[in-house]
């Protein structure tokens, strides 16, 4: 199936801005992320501790809801899903 | 919940690709039974840069401002409340943001904006990257860490 | 001291009989070595009133504005503060004051705007008396019910 | 020697707007109040207290500075002077 990135600021310019990926059914966001890391350099370090859990800086959204709120990197994903991967933000 | 205003554009929230009026974000918020408006405008310092880029999720960050705008309304008893937030390249002087707020007395209009201001820099994603003589920079912090925001969610 | 700037007419302080243009007075402001401005704008409250009259001492109102003006740019670091009350007969809706203020940060932008407005309100030479079905009124301490005069005389 | 007189809001009424007042050479502002009050019904219980100081909240300038910060009642005119009577403040 397939699933929407998004990457903003510094991690789209590793990842690119946006894409579509194909993944297999019953993915996580957690598989969705270790396919991104082992497809571009850079990315691992910036979003991830050494021990594997997400920086806490990070903010990883499926269909513009923070995963935090869903079930983390085990939030399943499905067809069409949006999944945004943003680095600490600094408006106003 | 966005349709039912003036200008701006009708809405209370906008992520801007061009510069915006200060005066109508003003004009949007004022009130007969509103006896105080307070304005905060963000603008681009000179700290020896040549511009800002500002890059927006803009659907996420819509989303999130609006959630923002009703906290603060319901916390703060405020009236009405306008924020616009530009995106796109930026020079010194330039307007980033405005957060326009009015209630009936200025306790609440002030500490109301101030609340929003600080909600956005925590929450909306929007990221600023300096272009200058040094090169390119992503700024990755815009909390004020004097901001508390258990404290802030407390009707004061 | 107070020639200087831009309009409005070219002064920080300014005791208006007609109506002010709320964008000028944020834009005399605004400085490139600025991050933030905040701008209050007091109107008139529909209070079941018809109308508001603004009695000031001008000369005397234009002096302490000016002390509390030069107050607020030692005391919080601010780049530039404009202030302009209106006297004369106002209606619903109308602006009573403007108090605009720039600086490097948020915080001092906001802090030294709600100096100024609470010692203007402490000190400035000007009363309001409503005039409404009811026959007319003088408010006699800050115009505001909800507004404490015993605080209201201390230094904030 | 003359003084001039003004009178804002609420004492406005009483008052008049302004004026200008002769009075004898040393006189202080509370021999000019003195006179104002014999003269002007309803003055006296809006400016003194009942043991006669000045009521708290009333602000006498003597060419627009408080006479708190000068001599208080005991401050001395000079031909020219400009005495103002005002009520509590109301701005904002």
């Amino acid at each position: 199936m397939l699933v929407h990135i998004r990457a903003f600021a510094s991690f789209r310019e590793i990842l690119g801005k946006e894409a579509d990926l194909e993944v297999g059914e019953g993915s996580t966001v957690g598989d969705l992320l270790e396919i991104l890391v082992s497809s571009h350099q850079g990315l691992g370090p910036a979003i991830f501790e050494e021990d594997g859990r997400l920086r806490e800086y990070v903010i990883i959204m499926k269909n513009r809801e923070r995963i935090d709120s869903l079930e983390g990197l085990a939030t399943v994903l499905e067809e069409g899903d949006e999944v945004a991967i943003l680095p600490p933000v600094a408006g106003g | 919940m966005t349709g039912e205003g003036p200008s701006p554009p009708g809405r209370k929230i906008l992520i801007a690709e061009e510069g915006f009026s200060m005066d109508e974000a003003i004009e949007a918020v004022k009130r007969d039974d509103a006896g105080a408006v307070v304005a905060f405008i963000g603008t681009v310092r000179d700290d020896g840069i040549d511009s800002l880029h500002l890059e927006t999720y803009k659907e996420a960050a819509e989303e999130e401002l609006l959630a923002i705008r009703e906290e603060a309304l319901a916390r703060f008893g405020l009236l009405e409340a306008v924020v616009i937030h530009r995106s796109g390249r930026l020079r010194i002087g330039d307007e980033i943001v405005i957060v326009a707020c009015s209630a009936a007395h200025r306790r609440e209009a002030f500490d109301g904006c101030r609340y929003i201001l600080e909600e956005l820099k925590r929450r909306a994603p929007i990221w600023k990257k300096e272009v200058g003589p040094a090169g390119e920079r992503w700024l990755e912090v815009g909390g004020d860490p004097a901001h508390d925001p258990a404290r802030g969610r407390e009707v004061p």
